[in-house]
C-alpha cells in the first residue's frame, strides 16, 4: 500500500504513544542526566492524551487526526518539548487538509514542514543536542525513499543514529546547555523520543502493512 | 547525603490540580480557581488597568500562586511540575486578567517558558486579542556570562521584579511603562544560587540527581539545572564570601548603591542558616559601601526540598524603593 | 533516610548570636538586639499596655524571633538550640517588656521552659518587679491522654495562641484578662504533628534520630520528642485521615462549630505537600459541617530541616475571630 | 585533711568541669536516645563558664564559689537541667556563708539542702528516671561517711549505681517521659552527669588530698 487514510494514521499514532509510554523511565532517566527527568513522564501523558482526543473525533479525517496530535502536545506536555513537538505536528496539518488518502511524498511534505517549524521555533540547528538531531536525518530519509515501507525504515534508522550521535555533543539549547561539558557521554532524551516514534511507526508498518 | 523520596501526595498525576486546590481553598479571600489551572486574585483589579501573568511549571511553591493578590499578580498559569503550561492556557489566562488595559505576560526565563508564551502570543494575535506583550526576564549569573545577559535564567531575584511590577499596575501606568518598569528591574538584578543537596521529584518519585554529603554546588538553577560545578561544602561565612564578589562585579554594584536583598531557600535550608548568612552578606555590602535598603529572607521560589539558597541584590531608586514600599497582600508575600 | 548533616553555619558556640545578629540586621524595622539575645520591638508599644514576652530555646525558627512586632510579642528571650534561656536572662526581658501595664510571660510547656520560667518569676518577686505573671500553654495530644491536659507539651499550635494575645495586649485589657484570654485560646487549641524524617542538631552536627526512608511518626514533639509511635509512611489523604478524628474527638470539635486551621511546616516539608494535605483537611471538616474561619500554611515553628507538618485546630468565637483579624507586623507574620 | 578551703573547693570543681566535657559526646548520645541530644554540651558549656566566672572572681570565698558555680549552671546552662542543677548549688550557699573551711558534715547538709531543692523543682522522686535517682543516694552515703575521703568515695559508688539504676525505669519527668516503655534500657543522661560529678571529685581526692 502505497498511500494512507485516516484509520491507518490512526494506529501510527497509537503504535508511537504505546511505545513512547514503554520507555517512558528511560526516558526519565535520560533527561535527569541531561535536565530535569520528566521527559518520559511528559510525553507519554501528551501522546496518552493525543490517543483518547483522536478516539473522540467525530470526523475522524487525516487533517483532524494531525491537528488533534500537535493541540495534544502543544498543550498537554508542557515545557519546552510540548511546544515544539505542538510546533512540528501543527505545520503539517495545511498539507493534509481535503486529502483521503496520503502518499509518501505528501507525508514527506508535512514532515519536511514540521522539521522547518521545529527549528525555526526552538531556534536549533543539527548539531546542538537536540530532537533535531534524530529528527532531521530521519525527514531526509524519509524524503528519498520510494514508498512507505522503504521511507519508514530509513526514517526509523536515520532517527536512531541521530538520537545516538548527541552523545558525543555539548548541547548548544535545552536546559542541558547549561552542563557545558559535562553534556558529553549523554543522549538527547526529545532526540530518542523521535527516534522511538520512527521506531514505532516503521513496527506497526512492517507488521500491518508491508 | 540521600533526598526524602517519599513525599505527601497522593496520585502524582492529581498532584498539580489538587495542590491549587488546596492552596485557593486555604486563601479564598485572595485566590480563587479557574478551569483547574488558572490561580487568579479573588477581587479583580479595576477595570482599565494593566494586567499582569505569569505562566510556569510547578513545584515552585509559593512562587507563583503566592503572588497573586492587591499589588502582585493578577493571573498564575499553572503548569505541570516544573513544565510551563501549554499556549491554549495560557491564552485563557491573559483573557482573564484583561482589564482593558492591556495584559503583560512575564516569563522566567527558560526555554519551555518562552517557547509557549511565544506561541501564546501568537494565538492571541490570531483571535484578535490586541494589547498583548510580553516581557522575558532572567537574574542568575552563573547560566551565561556578562555580555550575553538574555541567554541567563530566570530564577529568585525576579522576587524583585514581580513586586515592583505587581505595585506599579495597580497605578496608571500603561502596558510599554509597565514592560519598561519591567525591564529596569530585571537589569539591576543579580542572582547566584548554591546548594549542598539534590531533591526528589514528585512526578517520578526519584531522586533528580546525586550530590555526596560534604559537596556543594555554586550556581544551581531553580530545577537543579547545575552552575559552576562541585566542590567541598563550606562554612556559612565562607560561602558568602565566595558567592558576593561575582555578584557584585556582575552588575557592578558600586559603592553609594543601594539595594534591595534577598536570601531565597531553595527548600530544606532553615531560617537559622539564613540569618546567619545574611548576617556575613550585610557585613560585606557593609564594608563595600553599599546601602541595604530592604531585606528578605525566605522561601519565595523553591526546588522542592533542595537545601540551598539563592543570594539575589538590586539595586534601587528612588522610583523603585516606593514601588517596594508599596502594600501587597499575597498568601505568600505581604507588605503592609 | 539519612539527614543532611553539613549545615551553612559556622562555630555552633555562636551560632545563637549570630543569627540573631543576622535577623536583627534583616528586619531592624520591626525588630532590634539587646544584650546578644533579646529580640524586642523596634518600637515599643503605648505606655500602660501589658508586655508579652517569651523565653524559648533557638532552632525553632522562624518561632519565636519572626513574631516580635506589631500586635505581637514585644520580648523574645532567646535560648541555646532546644534550650530555654536562663532565669537572669529571662528577668532582664521581662524588665525589658514592661510598659507600666505589667508583664505575662508566656510558656510553652516544655519542662526546661517551664523551670526557667519559675525561677524567673521569683527572681522577680525578690528583685521588687511587681505585677509579672505567668501563662503555661500546651496544645499537643500526643503527649497526654484527655483529662491530663497541663502534662501536655506546646507546640505548633500556640500559633493561634501567640496571635491573639498579641492583638490583644494591642487594647486596654490588664494583666489577669490577658492571662484569661490566653488560657481560653489555649482549651480551645488542639495539635497532631507527623514526620517522615529526622533531622540533624546544629550543636553535635549529629543525626537527632534515626527513621527509615518510608516510615512516619505520629505525635512527634517539637524537639523530635517521640510520639505515638512508628509505622509505614502514608499519602496525604490517608495521612489527614488518620490525623484529623483523633484532633476532632479530643476538644470535641463538633458539628456547627467554627475554628481555624494551621499546617505547620517543622522544615522541609514542601508547600505543594501542604496543600495537598490542606485540601484533603478542609474537605473533611466540610463533611464534619466544622466551617473553617481563616487558614495558614507555612512554616512558623520549625524543627531544623524536619520533614514533617502539625495540624492545629482553635475553635474560635466572636472575640477570638475579631482578635484574629487585628493587624500584625512580625518578620514573619503579617496580618493586614 | 577533713576540712577543706576555697582552694580546694575550686580544685574540685575544676576537676567536675574537665570530667563532663571529657564525656561531653557520650552524654550527648545518652540524651539523643531519651531526650534531645545536647546534655552534654550544655553541661560542659555551663561548666566551663563555672570555671572562668570562678578565676575571675576577687575574693574567692567558699560561698562565692558556690554561687558562682550555682549561676553559672542556672544560666549558662539552659533548658530543665540548667535550672535543676542551678537549684542545687544555690541552695547551699547560704549554711557556706561566713566560713573559711568546710567540713564532710557541713558539706553534707549543703548537698542535703540542694537535694531537697532539686526535687521541689523537678517534681521529682526516686524512681522517676531524672538525675534524682543519682543524686539522692550519693548525698545519702555523703552523709553517712565519717570523713571527706569516706564520704567521696561512697558518694561516687552510690551514685554510679544509681545512674545505672535509671536503666530499667520508665521516666515520669523530663523528655523522657513522652517514650513511655520506649525509655526502658536507656541510661538518664542527667543521672550519668550526677555519677561524674562525685567520680571526679573522688578521683581529685584520691590524687590530691586522701
Ligand atoms: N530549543 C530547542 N529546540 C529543539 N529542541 C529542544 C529545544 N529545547 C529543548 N529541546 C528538546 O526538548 C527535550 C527536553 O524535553 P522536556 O524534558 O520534555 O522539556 P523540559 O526541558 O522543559 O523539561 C530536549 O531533550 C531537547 O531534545
Ligand atoms: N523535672 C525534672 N526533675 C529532675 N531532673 C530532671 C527533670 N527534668 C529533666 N531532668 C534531668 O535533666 C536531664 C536532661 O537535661 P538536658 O538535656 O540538659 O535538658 P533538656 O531536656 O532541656 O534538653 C535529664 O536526663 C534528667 O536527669
Ligand atoms: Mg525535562
Ligand atoms: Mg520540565
Ligand atoms: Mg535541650
Ligand atoms: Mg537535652
Amino acid at each position: 500500500m502505497n498511500a494512507i487514510g485516516s484509520e491507518e494514521l490512526g494506529a501510527l499514532i497509537r503504535a508511537m504513544a504505546q511505545r513512547v509510554a514503554a520507555e517512558r523511565d528511560a526516558l526519565n532517566r535520560l533527561d535527569a542526566a541531561l535536565g530535569d527527568g520528566d521527559h518520559g513522564t511528559s510525553i507519554s501523558r501528551a501522546f496518552a492524551a493525543a490517543v483518547e482526543d483522536i478516539e473522540a473525533l467525530q470526523e475522524p479525517s487525516l487533517s483532524a487526526i494531525w491537528l488533534t496530535t500537535a493541540k495534544a502536545l502543544m498543550n498537554r506536555m508542557g515545557g519546552a518539548s510540548g511546544a515544539i513537538f505542538g510546533a512540528f505536528f501543527i505545520k503539517g496539518v495545511a498539507s493534509l487538509r481535503d486529502v483521503d488518502r496520503v502518499s509518501n511524498h505528501l507525508m514527506a511534505g508535512a514532515l519536511a514542514a514540521g522539521l522547518g517549524s521545529v527549528k525555526a521555533r526552538g531556534r536549533a540547528a543539527v548539531g546542538d543536542k537536540t530532537m533535531v538531531d534524530a529528527l532531521a536525518p530521519a525527514v531526509a530519509a524519509f524524503e528519498a525513499a520510494d514508498d512507505f515501507s522503504a521511507a519508514w525504515a530509513a526514517a526509523a534508522t536515520a532517527a536512531r543514529k541521530g538520537a545516538e550521535s548527541t552523545r558525543d555533543l555539548v548541547a548548544r539549547q535545552g536546559r542541558a546547555k547549561f552542563l557545558g561539558e559535562r553534556a558529553i557521554g549523554q543522549q538527547d532524551p526529545g532526540a530518542t523520543t523521535v527516534a522511538l516514534m520512527f521506531e514505532a511507526a516503521n513496527d506497526w508498518w512492517k507488521e500491518n502493512q508491508a | 547525603m540521600t533526598a526524602r523520596v517519599h513525599k505527601l501526595i497522593n496520585q502524582p498525576e492529581n498532584l498539580v490540580d489538587e495542590m491549587l486546590a488546596g492552596f485557593c481553598a486555604a486563601y479564598s479571600d485572595i485566590a480563587r480557581l479557574v478551569d483547574k489551572r488558572l490561580v487568579m486574585r479573588a477581587q479583580p483589579k479595576a477595570p482599565g488597568k494593566v494586567g499582569l501573568v505569569i505562566g510556569c511549571g510547578s513545584g515552585h511553591e509559593p512562587a507563583m500562586t503566592g503572588w497573586i493578590g492587591e499589588g502582585l499578580f493578577d493571573v498564575n498559569i499553572a503548569g505541570e511540575i516544573f513544565a510551563a503550561p501549554g499556549p491554549e492556557l495560557m491564552v485563557k489566562g491573559i483573557r482573564a486578567a484583561d482589564r482593558g488595559g492591556g495584559v503583560l505576560i512575564c516569563v522566567s526565563h527558560h526555554a519551555g517558558d518562552l517557547l509557549n508564551a511565544e506561541l501564546a502570543l501568537e494565538l492571541c494575535q490570531a483571535e484578535g486579542i490586541d494589547n498583548v506583550d510580553m516581557v522575558v526576564l532572567y537574574d542568575d549569573i552563573s547560566s551565561a556570562p556578562k555580555g550575553r545577559e538574555p541567554e541567563r535564567r530566570g530564577t529568585a531575584g525576579l522576587f524583585f521584579v514581580w513586586k515592583m511590577l505587581g505595585a506599579f499596575c495597580e497605578g496608571d501606568g500603561d502596558l510599554a511603562a509597565a514592560k519598561a518598569l519591567a525591564e529596569k528591574a530585571r537589569d539591576n538584578t543579580r542572582s547566584l544560587a548554591m546548594s549542598l543537596s539534590s531533591c526528589a521529584s514528585p512526578v517520578t518519585g526519584e531522586v533528580m540527581f546525586e550530590m555526596a554529603p560534604d559537596e556543594m554546588e555554586i550556581g544551581m538553577g531553580l530545577h537543579g539545572e547545575v552552575g559552576m560545578g562541585r566542590q567541598k561544602a563550606l562554612g556559612a561565612d565562607e560561602t558568602i564570601d565566595l558567592m558576593l564578589p561575582p555578584l557584585l562585579e556582575d552588575l557592578p554594584f558600586q559603592a553609594g548603591d543601594e539595594v534591595l536583598v534577598l536570601l531565597n531557600n531553595s527548600g530544606s535550608l532553615t531560617l537559622m542558616e539564613l540569618f546567619v548568612l545574611y548576617r556575613r552578606a550585610a557585613a560585606k555590602l557593609a564594608e563595600a559601601d553599599i546601602k541595604v535598603y530592604k531585606s528578605w529572607i525566605g522561601a519565595y521560589a523553591t526546588t522542592q526540598e533542595m537545601a540551598g539558597f539563592a543570594l539575589s541584590l538590586c539595586r534601587v531608586d528612588e522610583q523603585m524603593k516606593a514601588l517596594w514600599d508599596a502594600p501587597a497582600n499575597g498568601a505568600y508575600m505581604k507588605q503592609l
